[in-house]
């Protein structure tokens, strides 16, 4: 099964890759963007066909690994 | 006395550190494979800047889990001196043995210059020999050194007077033109609560020698040349400046 | 099957099909006809350059290893040698700036590796169309970013290196990188199989579908198709490189190595064919058992595969496991995919059957060669042309030949000064080398920006000097002369460090040598280096071509690099760019001859790129080299500076930079070089003659500094003395130019940066 | 509304970043980690408030700042 992991900075935490990508689409021309923020996702090829198996899989190496819960948070979506 | 320093794959400062405390300050030294499970009796630790294991992920985030770690968290918890400086600060966070994490530099560009650090604190086995308020000048190169803890951490870390070490200008007063990475309350180096764990993102190694322009990282090494001296001679017991073995 | 479209993909002519079948006696099977396309093609096999570069000088009692190898290497004493190279990665950069850039510099990190030493410094030299182009700060920015995150991670500081901004690159930018080592003399690795059964094994990244075609990309123009071949970017892994550089000269530190090549461009074909070419031997693989990233990976995409971070080496027979066990520390798996044999072939088997087999010879040697036809270039005569007398004319027939479509200021030597100073090729490369660990290894003795990059040779009291240069619109206007002028640049910056230069590498930047026009440049810039560097004993040690830089049609200036490697006994002699002390003495070395032609001040203050480039006497420059090199080793000097681009004015601005604000007093000689007094004084503040330095000396060495140069034949002139915080420059009396030095310091230090300035606060 | 970028490198790219954290995964004994790939997540703030021009401003923004042709591609969620 594969599952899908998006890590993104928490809420309180300032962003400077998504703020300066924001800045540069406003002097683009871009107004209708209000604010982006960059976060980091990954694709995890598991061994096993159950989906909760593999979602609680993903779950403890984002915890472990893919994500530092002092700044950032995660999400987990498993097909 | 000896020092240990820890290498890890794609460790890149570690021959700098192991020179600076051999050649520079005529101290024992010896390299600690990260595969070793023991800091075979060093009586101070550096883990040295770097990429370890590429950092491809996030700055440190592989490294913690060597096995050499557990062996420093235990040095660590006797009160062993351990210095993280870049790349080992960055480990040292990751591995929960100092609070807070590192964010993208506020440039989002890597940055390898020389700023200005004004000491805040002197009861640390690393600035012992440091006058509190002065200002030194030593060089940086990261990509990720911008310090961040959520509010209450940073609070806590200045109310405990846990933060080592500011980016100020020259005359050491803060100035945001003068922090080079957007770290919170300018910090370039923070200990854990016992102090003697400490982590900065500056590099003294880099600072040891005249001729490489400059001279004010002796401090740092002095201050633990000095600290452990007096506590071999007074044979503290490892409530102050803990021996490894 | 093969028909003329097969072999135009593969860029061979029918002619070269014709000699491989007669090589081979029958026809080749697409397995082989691709790795003789790979061999073949300009990038391997030289075929249009060769003739040329057999002219150079490459010999010299200093020189341990000469062309031919990896990287060449000159004897430094004690014991140890210099390792040094310089590659182009030009196409890719420029098809993926980050990518591109970053797998140049893992390229030639591992040239220097694979020679069994600690690769310790690099260089870079750029080239890109002007910053007000779009799309070229995007390219900067890659660029920069990509040697950094390579370089930087492995942990090889990059020390110096040059930057150009001129519209004739905008659609073929360059990007050459340089990388130097230390090895013990005694133990330099060669890239050889020999010792018939010996294992042949594979180390590093696996293989995958890159840049499969690479190379024969490298050697074709680009035009709109070039984005067909999109997918051939590879991606650089600079962690598993750390791992292979620690592991390798691990393992060569044991005698259990025969010999190790990188598999660069054209990958496992490459590498098994010349390394058995240089044993005398052969090699044979098993594609089976290389390590494969992909499924279904055919024979023909396993040996033309691109993939970085791979290395191939031979080990001594019943040495394996020791071999296998430093690899193993390094979480490295040393495979071994074959043998080496007797017989001169490469022979490639896939599960046991043979899918390919040439002999190495047909390969190398029998590689095509090709003396091409070489007349001079149309534009040549007229682009010499310069008239002096009319510079200040802005009539629209006097429009320049090659103009930046600026209008042109007429005199105003602040202005001009100003104006220069803010270029982006002459202002500061701060932003640029900022970006790069330039002090990892705690050996950086001088800083980027401080003239060349010196590192300290640890465990001795030396150092090395370092610099990489090269004046594209010198050679698009004498490409002899050009590059005489490119080896005496870089000698001379290393010789301001104090160092006595010791050899040299070159990498060829050319259009395509196809065109008699630019094969004639290519011919003549060769006969120059040959000439500079047998005058000033700077013997070429290695290098790279690149040829069909050009984008449709429109061929980059000829641009040769030149990397130059210095000695400096006592690394504490190390001399740098900045005045040291108020009140010194500005010593002016060499003569001033007013030579406007090709500068930077003609180009930026009047559009204009045309006359001839400033004369050299090799003579006379290789008497300033030793005389620098003997001031610094008897602390005569304080400071030196070479007077390149925008002159002896824009040299003392620069000497004041990074001083905190030092000012300078100084008067120079008038030149009479027009009938028009305005342009006699740019021509004495702005003129490049070659040849010259300025330095500050003590007050109390002055005497001294003055004998040892006119001992030397090396006119010496007092032009002034350090002090204040303002420069102020007189001719002949006159005061033309008067700044405070932390004004012009701040134009200087924008000139790139303020094309940059929107950043997160 | 707000959009979701999710930027991967092209298949045939190799991704020495998935690879390496693959690797280290492993090494702590996740075998049922079979391979990852590693990729970039942005979340684009729109003004709009229709999902079709959402999408499209997301897929200009895409094409123009946050993905790299060449080696990489891109998929968009809007919600
Ligand atoms: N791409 C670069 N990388 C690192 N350093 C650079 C680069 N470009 C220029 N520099 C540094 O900036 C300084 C000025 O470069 P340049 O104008 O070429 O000097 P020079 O005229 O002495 O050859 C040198 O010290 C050089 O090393
Ligand atoms: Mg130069």
């Amino acid at each position: 099964m594969r599952a899908r992991v998006f890590v993104t900075l928490k809420p309180s935490v300032f962003d400077p890759q998504g703020r300066t990508i924001a800045d540069a689409l406003q002097s683009l021309g871009y107004d209708g963007v209000a604010d982006v923020r960059q976060g980091k996702y990954f694709e995890l090829d598991l061994a096993t066909t159950e989906a909760a198996r593999a979602k609680a899989l993903a779950a403890e190496v984002a915890d472990k690994l893919l994500a530092n819960p002092v700044i950032e948070t995660y999400r987990i979506e498993v097909d | 006395m000896k020092f240990g320093v820890v290498i890890f794959p794609g460790s890149n400062c570690d021959e700098d550190a192991y020179h600076a405390a051999k050649d520079v300050f005529g101290q024992d030294a010896e390299y600690l494979w990260h595969k070793n499970t023991d800091v075979k009796g060093a009586d101070v630790v550096i883990l040295p800047g770097g990429f370890a294991h590429g950092d491809y992920l996030r700055t440190g985030a592989m490294a913690r889990f060597s096995p050499i770690m557990g062996a420093v968290r235990a040095f660590a918890d006797r009160g062993g001196p351990v210095l993280g400086i870049c790349n080992g600060f960055q480990i040292l966070l990751e591995a929960g043995l100092l609070p807070g994490a590192m964010l993208r530099n506020k440039g989002l560009k890597y940055c390898c210059q020389h700023v200005y650090l004004r000491v805040e604190r002197t009861d640390t086995p690393f600035t012992a020999a440091a006058r509190a308020g002065q200002v030194l000048r030593i060089p940086i190169g990261h990509g990720e050194g911008n310090y961040f803890a959520p509010p209450e951490t940073v609070e806590k870390l200045e109310a405990n007077r846990q933060v080592i070490l500011r980016y100020t200008d020259p005359q050491g007063q803060i100035n945001d033109e003068w922090n080079p990475n957007g770290s919170v309350g300018a910090i370039a180096s923070i200990c854990n609560e016992r102090r003697n764990v400490v982590g900065m993102m500056p590099h003294p190694e880099r600072a040891c020698e005249p001729l490489l322009g400059g001279v004010d990282g002796r401090l740092i090494f002095e201050s633990i040349v000095q600290t452990l001296r007096s506590a071999e001679s007074l044979a503290l017991q490892p409530s102050v400046v803990g021996r490894a073995s | 099957m093969i028909d003329l479209q097969v072999l135009q993909r593969h860029g061979l002519t029918r002619e070269e099909y014709d000699r491989i079948v007669e090589f081979l006696g029958r026809e080749p099977n697409l397995t082989e006809l691709g790795i003789f396309s790979v061999m073949w093609s300009e990038h391997c096999s030289y075929k249009s350059s060769r003739v040329h570069l057999k002219t150079l000088p490459t010999k010299g009692p200093q020189v341990l290893q000469g062309p031919g190898e990896n990287a060449g290497a000159v004897d430094i004493g004690e014991g140890l040698a210099a390792v040094f190279k310089i590659e182009s990665h030009n196409h890719p950069s420029f098809i993926e700036p980050y990518q591109g850039a970053a797998t140049g510099v893992g390229g030639i990190i591992r040239d220097i590796f694979t020679m069994g030493a600690r690769p310790i410094a690099l260089l870079n030299s750029l080239r890109f169309g002007s910053l007000e182009a779009p799309g070229t700060k995007r390219l900067l920015e890659g660029v920069v970013a990509g040697i950094a995150g390579y370089g930087n991670s492995i942990g090889i500081p990059t020390v110096g290196g040059e930057i150009v901004f001129e519209p004739s690159y905008s659609g073929n930018p360059l990007v050459n990188v340089f990388c130097l080592g230390i090895a013990k003399a005694s133990d330099i690795i060669k890239g050889v199989a020999s010792g018939v059964g010996n294992p042949v094994y594979y180390v590093g990244a696996k293989t995958g579908r890159d840049g499969i075609h690479g190379a024969t990309m490298a050697s074709a123009e680009f035009d709109e198709k070039s984005a067909e071949k999109r997918p051939a970017v590879q991606v650089g892994d600079p962690f598993m490189e750390k791992l292979l550089l620690e592991a390798c000269l691990e393992v060569m530190r044991t005698d259990a190595l025969v010999g190790i090549q990188d598999m660069g461009a054209a990958g496992l074909t490459c590498s098994t064919t010349e390394m058995g070419s240089r044993g005398g031997a052969g090699v044979e693989i098993d594609v089976s058992f290389v390590p494969q990233r992909e499924t279904g990976m055919t024979p023909y995409e396993i040996m033309l595969s691109e993939s970085q971070e791979r290395m191939l080496l031979v080990a001594k027979r019943g040495r394996e496991a020791e071999v296998e066990r430093i690899f193993e520390k390094w979480d490295l798996h040393a495979v071994r995919i074959g043998e080496v044999t007797s017989d001169g072939v490469l022979r490639v088997k896939d599960r046991g059957s043979v899918v390919a087999e040439i002999p190495n010879r047909a390969l190398t040697d029998e590689a095509p060669l090709y003396r091409r036809p070489a007349t001079e270039p149309e534009y040549l005569r007229e682009a010499q042309r310069l008239d002096l007398e009319s510079l200040g004319d802005r009539s629209p027939e006097k429009r320049p030949l090659h103009g930046t479509g600026r209008v042109a200021r007429g005199f105003q030597s602040g202005g001009d000064f100003l104006a220069l100073l803010g270029s982006p090729t002459i202002g500061s490369k701060r932003w640029v080398y900022r970006q790069y660990d330039h002090m990892v290894r705690t050996s950086t003795i001088n800083l980027p920006g401080m003239g060349a990059g010196v590192v300290r040779v640890r465990g001795t009291d030396r150092a090395l000097a370092l610099s990489v240069d090269g004046n594209g619109r010198y050679c698009y206007l004498d490409p002899h002369r050009g590059a005489m002028l490119a080896v005496a640049e870089a000698a001379r910056n290393v010789a301001c460090a104090g160092a006595r230069p010791l050899g040299a590498t070159n990498c060829l930047n050319f259009g395509n040598p196809e065109r008699p026009a630019i094969m004639w440049q290519f011919a003549k810039a060769v006969e120059g280096i040959g000439e500079a560097c047998r005058a000033l004993d700077v013997p070429i040690t290695g290098g790279n071509v690149s040829l069909y830089n050009e984008t449709d049609g429109h061929a980059i200036y000829p641009t040769p690099v030149i990397g130059v490697v210095g000695l400096l006994e006592r690394a504490d002699r190390v001399v740098a760019r900045r005045f040291r002390e108020p009140g010194d003495a500005i010593v002016m070395l060499g003569d001033s001859r007013g030579e406007l032609g090709g500068t930077e001040y003609l180009k930026v203050i009047h559009g204009l790129v045309r006359g001839v480039p400033p004369a050299l006497d090799l003579a006379a420059e290789r008497a300033l080299q030793q005389l620098l090199v003997a001031l610094s080793e008897e602390r005569l000097v304080r400071s030196a500076h070479d007077c390149s681009d925008g002159g002896i004015a824009v040299t003392l601005a620069e000497c004041c930079f990074d001083t905190a604000g030092m000012g300078a007093e100084v008067e120079i000689d008038r030149v009479r070089v027009a009938g028009n007094d305005a342009v006699n004084v740019a021509a004495a503040l702005f003129g490049e003659s070659a040849s010259r330095v300025v330095i500050g000396v003590a007050p109390d060495d002055v005497t001294a500094v003055l004998q040892r140069a006119a001992a030397a034949s090396v006119p010496a002139k007092v032009i002034g003395r350090t002090g204040g915080n303002r420069l102020r420059i007189a001719v002949a009396g006159e005061t033309v130019i008067e700044v405070s030095v932390g004004e012009a310091e701040r134009v200087w230090l924008s000139a790139i940066e303020k094309y940059f300035v929107k950043r997160v606060a």
